[in-house]
């Protein structure tokens, strides 16, 4: 038989002024199971901590009810409480006649009455509790960061520092993402190249990371502090471990591609490094347009490379990694402007994006640093930046801001203005959003020193006429049409998830926005956190963001995950869902509510009569499960239960009610 | 330019009208401008036609009533194509046409308010359209009296203008449409 | 043979009678049987939509309702006429997607509406879905080699989208596969779409030369020889204000506007007589001129390759 | 039905007996299945009951026709932990009900083998006997021969003609839409053109009219309502046939026996027993392959499926999922939109 | 069909005029509980008529808990969980509105009241609709009286 102790606060007057604490404890002696009750000004203080303490040991206590403030207050005091006088921490259930009582009643009777009802309900409840323990589990030291652009390179750097081992998996043959293509960096025009590159470096030098380059995650399994993960290293037809970087292979190679990097702009060779600073410099080829892989036979590059590194039957390799958190740094793709019919982007050379622009004025991009346009190499004189293209645009595009535009346009303005004498800059806008330290200014110094003319409108229609780009906008500051004859059009294209997110997002058991953005546990308090323990979140696969926000993510996301990796090893959480094995008929539909992935089937042998039978049951993993209960409700034989909340728990409170 | 008196000029409801009788919200509409940017027409309208949308916005049913934009609309559609938040402007458009002939205000086009009569009179006697008969009963109400008299007798000479209007069978048909429509707005009219 | 009910509408019978006649006389020659709808009325274009939304969908629908009433069943309707094409899809739309305007219209008919299941076409529509670019290149029988010709679309053939569906709203291409289909070269131009004005060609004659001029300037700046088009307005707008916008610009713009099955009609074979050409406002002499040349060109280099 | 349909119906019929025997006999001889359940003519009555043929020679009493009106899919759950294949010859309600326990993972695709044969419907005995003017117990045999049916009653010799088969058809078998059964490892019967045709029509009833009486019952006054349902649970024994005969009723431990957590008290209590039918009806929600042998188990005759039909209406209604026991639809209640209705939230 | 008994002070003329209703609140620990427990900090008054049932989350109810609870004497029964997209654990309450918009449609066939069963969505900063929905569910629970239709006599 249980052994309840009841202990009911006045907590001064706050709960006294309104509950006659006599009449609950009067109440609450003659509650079955109740052997003790008390009551004292301030239980959560040490004098009411120390009477809990010693009536326990007193009465023989085995379970407790303090009626006190909300539980959110003072559970956590009062369950080491009970722990230091030799209790299960969880045999304790707190009546909240603050909070959901006294506070809010100002009638003495009523309130007095509703408090009793309050005890009951939690000695009913207590009487059901049993000891809960939480379980273990070890951690592999070490983390597995998916993408190899700002964000993912920030992040690894940051986890290696920590101490722990990292692994990087990066699909494209080198590092650097978006931020490689970039030119200069708003607000301080800083060379992007010249701050990304070095950070490149780091990581193959650092002697914490391993990158597997040119590589994409297969399969995720596990779970926290103890993923596995499969990656395949794609066949790059270079031994990496041999090549030089030399660059004689894609000098003498015959074949000119369409450069990625450029963005068609510029070309590359079959055999090639996307961009001369990546890393690893290590030759790739690309084997759709590889004459050899085409027609069977070419292999100059063979012949020409010293370090003997081509390897034509080169096969894609698997390999296994087990970490124990992972960060996710997908980055993003630009939205596809040929939606936009009306401003012709693929169809006239001349309306460009604004990444394409950034190769444009990018010293080692396609020409050089100088900005030409792409029709006739002619250097414009008039360019017109139309933003909020895909963004903001429910019809042909996405509905958010993709809140980079205004700052990157800006910035396209300065650069115009600088490289290119004399000539005109106008921008039609919606809103210049600028929350950013020194963003406000920068926008400033574009419109004002730089001379960049902003129009507060969305533009129609770009068409050519005799050579020129006719913009067709409207000034809706003035309520007139403004027409303007440009050489150069260049669209601040939205950010959008990457086409396969929503794949990555299923491989790796975490939600996705409708976007396709993978969503964070909460928007303001684990920003950085999924819903998935272990499985971090750095940079533009979360939502668009531009580089300090990226990089402070990231260094979020990987001290998140340093954390993680800190600790010997992880104990889970105590009230989570547990199976009777002997009523789950095993039909698994508690599976597709649990939203942690935390039940799976398992096969378990009984003996029936003289036969050993096998079936199947589910089975939660302590480490996955939250203890939401959800699975509870979806289990019709009631095999599952939620310790902490059972249902013989419920329905003792339930029937306390109204006794 | 008068200022907007607010809550005070505007008429409460209107917007709302405006919405369900284009079947579409004007409120979503958030002022970028790209309709008036790619309107053929909008170079020549009193109001552009994004600031017809902010008047219903804000209730200014008079005012908008009195503007002459939306007669000017040539229904090309090019605003809805384009409009970012799924605006109809359209739509908006030929609803402020039925408001306003409703309401019975003075059309802020009188040409194109006599035109779309003349052609309707005619739809509703004869069933189809007469083109000759409509540019006659057009210029009599518009006292344009002379303006394309020389397009005209070039169209008559190539055989392009029907001189004896057609009529078809269904005409009582058409005819009684026309009065089921007209008396249904009538009984809406009462209501407003 | 394709048997389709016509819905010719109020303008094939007077200012665009020339589209009618070389669509009838083009039909056979393309496999296509049209039978007109027995007693059709006003679609409701223009003035009704424009000052009554149930006027316009009770207008359409009684249309609609008699081509489902047809001998021989309910078959697609061409409607060769953008405006009528227009109204037709967006009432099928509208009272498919709402049962009170459905019951509304039914009431302002006084007849149940039973054209839910009859589809109203666009003749490019028709030409290259139904009938398929291969069909009409093979019925030419006077290629069109050398000519340049602008498809104008106009508004109401492409627009809105999720109505007519069958081309591109910002860059249609169906009447350029049309024209390359006679052996003539589609010009690529940027006023495919631009309105002309046409609702408000009578009424606002200055504005809309304006726009005309516009078109007009921007077909002859990409070199070509004529324009087509689909729509009995922006053709009659683009034709009869011509002179007009030409003196805005201090110009004579010379540019005929054809329709697009007399431009088909010319390459399979049709006289000038049966497609009317005598009609237009702007001469199509110096065009069929132009065709001759071409053509005799083109045999002598034929001559001399065999 | 016209009288040669009815005629060429009977010869069918006959047919697919034999081939069903055949086939049967077949897999038994093979030892390629342990058991075959299938339906029997009963010795005392005009219903078949089930069979469980293990020999070729069992095979033999198989029966299909009209009068074979009970479930079988439940049976496997008693075969579920012994070895070997066990064959259902399944009508489409019973190939539904397999479907479910295999969805509910509570018997082995491998162990099961389900014979499809087509079904015209089982007779509602109930209204057969009012048709005939006499209680069900004076019906003796019913066969389905020579064009109609036949019908000997108690003190009788000889049968007689009775009425049309779907004149005599309970609900579930005039709103069924599985008569094909689908989801099957073989079709029994071969080419049986009036049977096919019969049963490739469209359910005599829509959806609509099967659910006439839940929108009755809908629009009658909350307190009538409440005495309707509280009438019927007064007469309600507790017996569990509904729960028995259920395909979707089949956990390991029903939560109706439970004790530890205790969801049900005395049967005595109207209020229990509305407890009772809250969770059998909650819990076959959105699962229920709407067979009916709840209501034909049900001893005292309660409407169990205006329950059952209630559930899929509003899931219909509110979630848009029409027939979630067809294959190819989402379970409703295992999954969310995020743009569900909020009606009263 | 005759109706159950409740208990005779229920009944009485005079207590009709005192009588208030029980309502048993199941609350999400994450988002209604914390409102409630903000109205209390904010000393918003409501009637002393519910009793609230912690819970993880709004996903954890059963329905069969909704049926014991009138059962068992309640007039009406609340379940409070975090607004939809706002789950504490993502999608926990999605799965209790298709669980409830089902079970009210139920009760309602049954024969009882559907307004004995409310579901709100109430986040931990909405102290003020806590008390907002008990006060208008006090009023529209009294409205119907007690609930006598699947109450035991006891």
């Amino acid at each position: 038989m249980p052994r309840i102790g009841v202990f009911v606060c006045w907590c001064g007057s706050n709960i006294a002024a309104t509950v006659d604490i006599g009449q609950v404890t009067e109440a609450a002696a003659e509650m079955p199971h109740v052997v003790c009750v008390e009551d004292n000004k301030y239980t959560c203080s040490e004098p009411g901590q120390a009477s809990i303490r010693q009536a326990i040991a007193q009465h023989g206590l085995d379970r407790v009810v303090v009626a006190a403030c909300s539980p959110r207050m003072h559970e956590n005091t009062f369950r080491k409480t009970i722990s230091a006088a030799g209790l299960n921490p969880y045999l304790l259930e707190i009546a909240n006649i603050r909070e959901q009582c006294s506070w809010v009643h100002a009638d003495r009777v009523a309130a007095t009455a509703k408090a009793i009802d309050l005890v009951r309900m939690a000695v009913a409840k207590v009487a059901q509790h049993s000891a809960l323990t939480s379980s273990t589990s070890p951690v592999t030291r070490r983390a597995m960061v998916i993408g190899g652009g700002i964000a993912g390179i920030q992040a690894a750097l940051d986890i290696a520092d920590a101490g722990h081992e990292v692994v990087v998996v990066e699909r494209s043959p080198t590092l650097g993402g978006h931020m490689a293509q970039l030119d200069k960096t708003f607000p301080t025009l800083d060379c992007s190249a010249c701050i990304l590159t070095p950070k490149m470096v780091e990581v193959v030098q650092h002697p914490k990371i391993t990158l597997y380059a040119y590589s994409e995650v297969e399969k995720v399994d596990g779970y926290v502090g103890s993923f596995k993960v499969t990656v395949r290293r794609k066949a790059r037809s270079v031994d990496e471990s041999k090549c030089t970087g030399c660059g004689a292979c894609w000098e003498k190679c015959p074949v000119k591609v369409k450069s990625e990097f450029d963005l068609g702009l510029g070309t590359r060779k079959a055999i090639y490094v996307p961009f001369p600073q990546a890393v690893p410099a290590k030759a790739t080829i690309d084997r759709e347009h590889c004459i050899y892989y085409l027609r069977g036979r070419c292999r100059i590059c063979e012949r020409f490379c010293e370090a003997k590194a081509i390897v034509f039957d080169q096969q894609d390799e698997i390999i296994n990694v087990e970490v124990g958190a992972i960060v996710v740094a997908t980055g993003f793709q630009q939205f596809d402007q040929a939606a936009y019919g009306e401003y012709g982007y693929g169809e006239y050379p001349d309306v460009i994006t604004g990444l394409e622009f950034e190769r444009l004025v990018n010293a080692s991009g396609p020409t050089e640093g100088k900005i030409k346009r792409p029709s006739d190499g002619k250097v414009p004189e008039t360019v017109v930046f139309i933003k909020c293209v895909g963004s903001r645009d429910e019809h042909k595009g996405v509905p958010y801001c993709s809140r980079t535009c205004c700052m990157y346009t800006a910035k396209h303005a300065i650069l115009t203005r600088e490289k290119i004498h004399g000539s005109k800059v106008f921008i039609f806008y919606m809103d210049v959003r600028t929350p950013g330290k020194g963003y406000e200014e920068f926008y400033r110094r574009a419109s004002e020193e730089d001379g960049a003319r902003y129009l507060r409108g969305r533009v129609s229609r770009v068409y050519p006429k005799g050579g020129k780009m006719v913009v067709l906008g409207e000034d809706t500051l003035l309520g007139r049409k403004v027409i303007v004859e440009a050489d150069l059009v260049v669209l601040a294209s939205g950010m959008i998830a990457q086409p396969d997110a929503q794949e990555m997002a299923r491989k790796l058991g975490v939600s996705y926005d409708q976007h396709g953005f993978l969503t964070e546990a909460h928007p303001k308090l684990r920003p950085v956190e999924t819903n998935t323990a272990g499985i971090f979140l750095a940079g533009a696969c979360q939502g668009p963001k531009d580089i300090p926000d990226t990089v402070a993510q990231a260094c979020a996301a990987a001290s998140k995950a340093a954390a993680l990796l800190n600790r010997e090893a992880l104990e889970a959480e105590a009230m989570i869902a547990c199976v009777d094995e002997a009523r789950c008929s095993g039909c698994l539909w508690c599976e597709p509510v649990c939203p942690y992935k935390a039940i799976s089937a398992k096969t378990i042998s009984e003996r029936v009569g003289r036969r050993t039978l096998t079936r199947s049951v589910a089975e939660v993993n302590p480490s996955l499960c939250h203890g939401c209960g959800a699975c509870t409700v979806a289990c019709r034989d009631s095999a599952l239960n939620l310790l902490g909340f059972t249902n013989q728990q419920i329905l003792a409170e339930v029937e306390a009610v109204c006794p | 330019m008068k200022a907007l008196v607010l809550p005070a000029s505007g008429a409460p409801g209107f917007a709302a009208e405006v919405s369900r009788l284009a079947g579409t919200d004007v409120q979503a509409c958030y002022a970028c401008g790209k309709c008036s940017a790619g309107c053929p027409v909008s170079a020549s309208m009193d109001y552009q036609p994004h600031q017809i949308i902010r008047l219903v916005q804000l209730d200014q049913k008079d005012e908008v009533l009195s503007a002459s934009a939306f007669w000017l609309c040539a229904s090309c559609v090019t605003c809805s194509v384009r409009c970012p938040r799924e605006v109809k402007l359209a739509q908006v458009m030929d609803a402020l046409r039925e408001i306003s002939r409703r309401s019975g205000v003075a059309a802020g086009q009188p040409r194109i308010a006599a035109f779309y009569g003349s052609f309707l009179d005619l739809v509703r006697s004869g069933g189809r359209l007469h083109e000759l008969g409509m540019t006659a009963m057009y210029k009599l109400r518009s006292r344009d009296l002379f303006g394309d008299i020389d397009l005209g007798v070039k169209l008559m000479l190539r055989g392009k203008l029907k001189l004896i209007p057609g009529r078809i069978k269904g005409r009582h048909h058409v005819a009684g449409i026309f009065r089921r429509v007209r008396e249904h707005e009538a009984g809406e009219g009462g209501k407003r | 043979m394709r048997v389709y009910s016509y819905y010719p509408g109020c303008s094939l019978e007077g200012t665009a009678k020339e589209y009618d006649y070389s669509l009838r006389a083009l039909a056979p020659l393309l496999g296509m049987q049209l039978v007109e709808i027995h007693d059709w009325s006003c679609c409701g274009s223009s003035a009704a939509h424009a000052t009554s939304h149930r006027l316009a969908l009770a207008l359409a629908a009684r249309n609609l309702n008699l081509a489902a009433d047809m001998p021989g069943g309910a078959r697609d309707i061409l409607v060769p006429c953008a405006m009528c094409y227009n109204r037709l899809k967006v009432t099928s739309a509208e009272l498919a997607a709402d049962s009170g305007l459905r019951s509304a219209v039914e009431s302002d008919l006084g007849d149940k509406w039973r054209g839910a299941a009859i589809t109203a076409k666009a003749l490019p529509e028709v030409l290259l879905g139904d009938i398929g670019v291969d069909a009409v290149a093979q019925a030419v029988v006077q290629p069109l080699e050398g000519l340049r010709v602008a498809s104008y679309y106009g508004c109401l053939l492409v627009r809105p989208p999720e109505y007519t569906g069958f081309d591109d709203p910002e860059s249609p291409k169906s009447m350029d596969e049309l024209v390359r289909a006679t052996g003539a070269t589609p010009v690529d131009w940027p006023h495919k779409v631009e309105c002309c004005g046409g609702g408000l060609s009578i009424t606002n004659r200055e504005l809309v030369a304006g726009l005309v001029a516009d078109i007009l300037g921007a077909a002859r700046d990409a070199g070509a020889d004529v324009i087509v088009t689909a729509c009995p307005m922006c053709q009659a707008n683009l034709d009869t204000r011509q002179g007009l916008a030409g003196k805005t610009r201090g110009t004579d713009f010379g540019l005929p506007v054809l329709y697009i099955t007399q431009l088909l009609g010319l390459a399979c074979g049709l006289s000038a007589a049966s497609l009317s050409f005598q009609s237009h406002l702007v001469s199509v002499a110096p065009l069929l001129e132009k065709v001759r040349q071409l053509g005799r060109a083109r045999q002598a280099a034929g001559g001399e390759g065999c | 039905m016209s009288a040669v349909a009815i005629a060429d119906l009977s010869r069918d019929l006959a047919r697919l007996e034999e081939s069903v025997r055949a086939r049967a006999s077949e897999l038994l001889e093979s030892q390629q299945v342990r058991m075959v359940i299938g339906h029997k003519r009963a010795w005392n009555g005009p219903l078949a009951v089930a069979h469980f043929a293990v020999s070729p020679k069992e095979a033999r009493k198989f029966a299909a026709g009209p009068h074979c009106t009970g479930g079988l899919a439940k049976y496997l759950l008693e075969e579920r932990e012994k070895d070997g294949v066990v064959a259902v010859i399944a009508r489409g309600c019973d190939a539904l009900g397999v479907r479910r326990l295999l969805i509910d993972r509570r018997v082995d695709a491998e162990k099961v083998l389900v014979l499809g044969v087509p079904c015209a419907g089982c007779l509602d005995p109930a209204k057969l006997a009012e048709a005939l003017g006499v209680t069900p117990a004076e019906l003796v045999e019913v066969t389905l021969a020579a064009g109609a049916l036949r019908v000997r009653l108690a003190g009788q010799e000889q049968a007689a003609a009775g009425p049309p088969l779907d004149k005599v058809l309970p609900p579930t078998c005039m709103a069924c839409e599985v008569r094909m059964p689908v989801e099957v490892a073989e079709m029994l019967g071969g080419d049986l053109a009036a049977l096919t045709a019969l049963a490739g029509r469209p359910p005599a009833i829509d959806l609509e009219t099967a659910e006439a009486e839940v929108t009755r019952l809908e629009e009658l006054s909350a307190d009538d309502r409440y005495a309707y349902w509280a009438g019927h649970f007064q007469r309600c024994l507790r017996c569990f046939a509904c729960r028995n005969a259920c395909p979707a009723c089949n956990c390991r431990v029903c939560a109706l026996d439970s004790y530890d957590p205790k969801w049900l008290g005395h049967p005595t209590e109207i209020p229990e027993q509305f407890m009772f039918h809250f969770i059998r009806a909650v819990d076959v929600a959105g699962r229920c392959v709407a067979c009916g042998e709840c209501e034909r188990a049900c001893p005292v005759g309660l409407p169990l499926m205006q329950l059952n039909r209630k559930f899929s209406k509003d899931i219909r209604t509110l979630f848009g999922v029409d027939r979630p026991h067809l294959p190819g639809e989402h379970e409703p209640l295992g999954k969310f939109e995020p743009d569900d209705p909020e009606e009263f939230m | 069909m005759s109706v159950a008994k409740t208990k005779p002070e229920a009944d009485g003329a005079n207590a009709a005029a005192e009588w208030q209703p029980k309502i048993v609140a199941f609350c999400c620990n994450w988002c209604s509980y914390a409102g409630a427990d903000l109205a209390g900090t904010s000393r918003l008054q409501y009637p002393p008529t519910v009793r609230i049932v912690r819970v993880p989350c709004s996903g954890r109810v059963n329905p069969r808990f909704l049926i014991r609870a009138l059962q068992r004497g309640a007039d009406g029964v609340l379940v409070a969980g975090c607004h939809p997209g706002d789950c504490h654990y993502s999608t926990g309450n999605y799965f209790a509105r298709r669980r409830f918009l089902l079970a009210r449609r139920f009760i309602e066939y049954l024969g009882l009241e559907p307004d004995r069963l409310w579901v709100k969505w109430i986040s931990g900063s909405e102290g003020n609709k806590f008390a907002d929905v008990v006060r208008e569910m006090s009023a529209a629970v009294a409205k119907l009286g007690p609930n006598r239709k699947v109450r035991e006599a006891r």
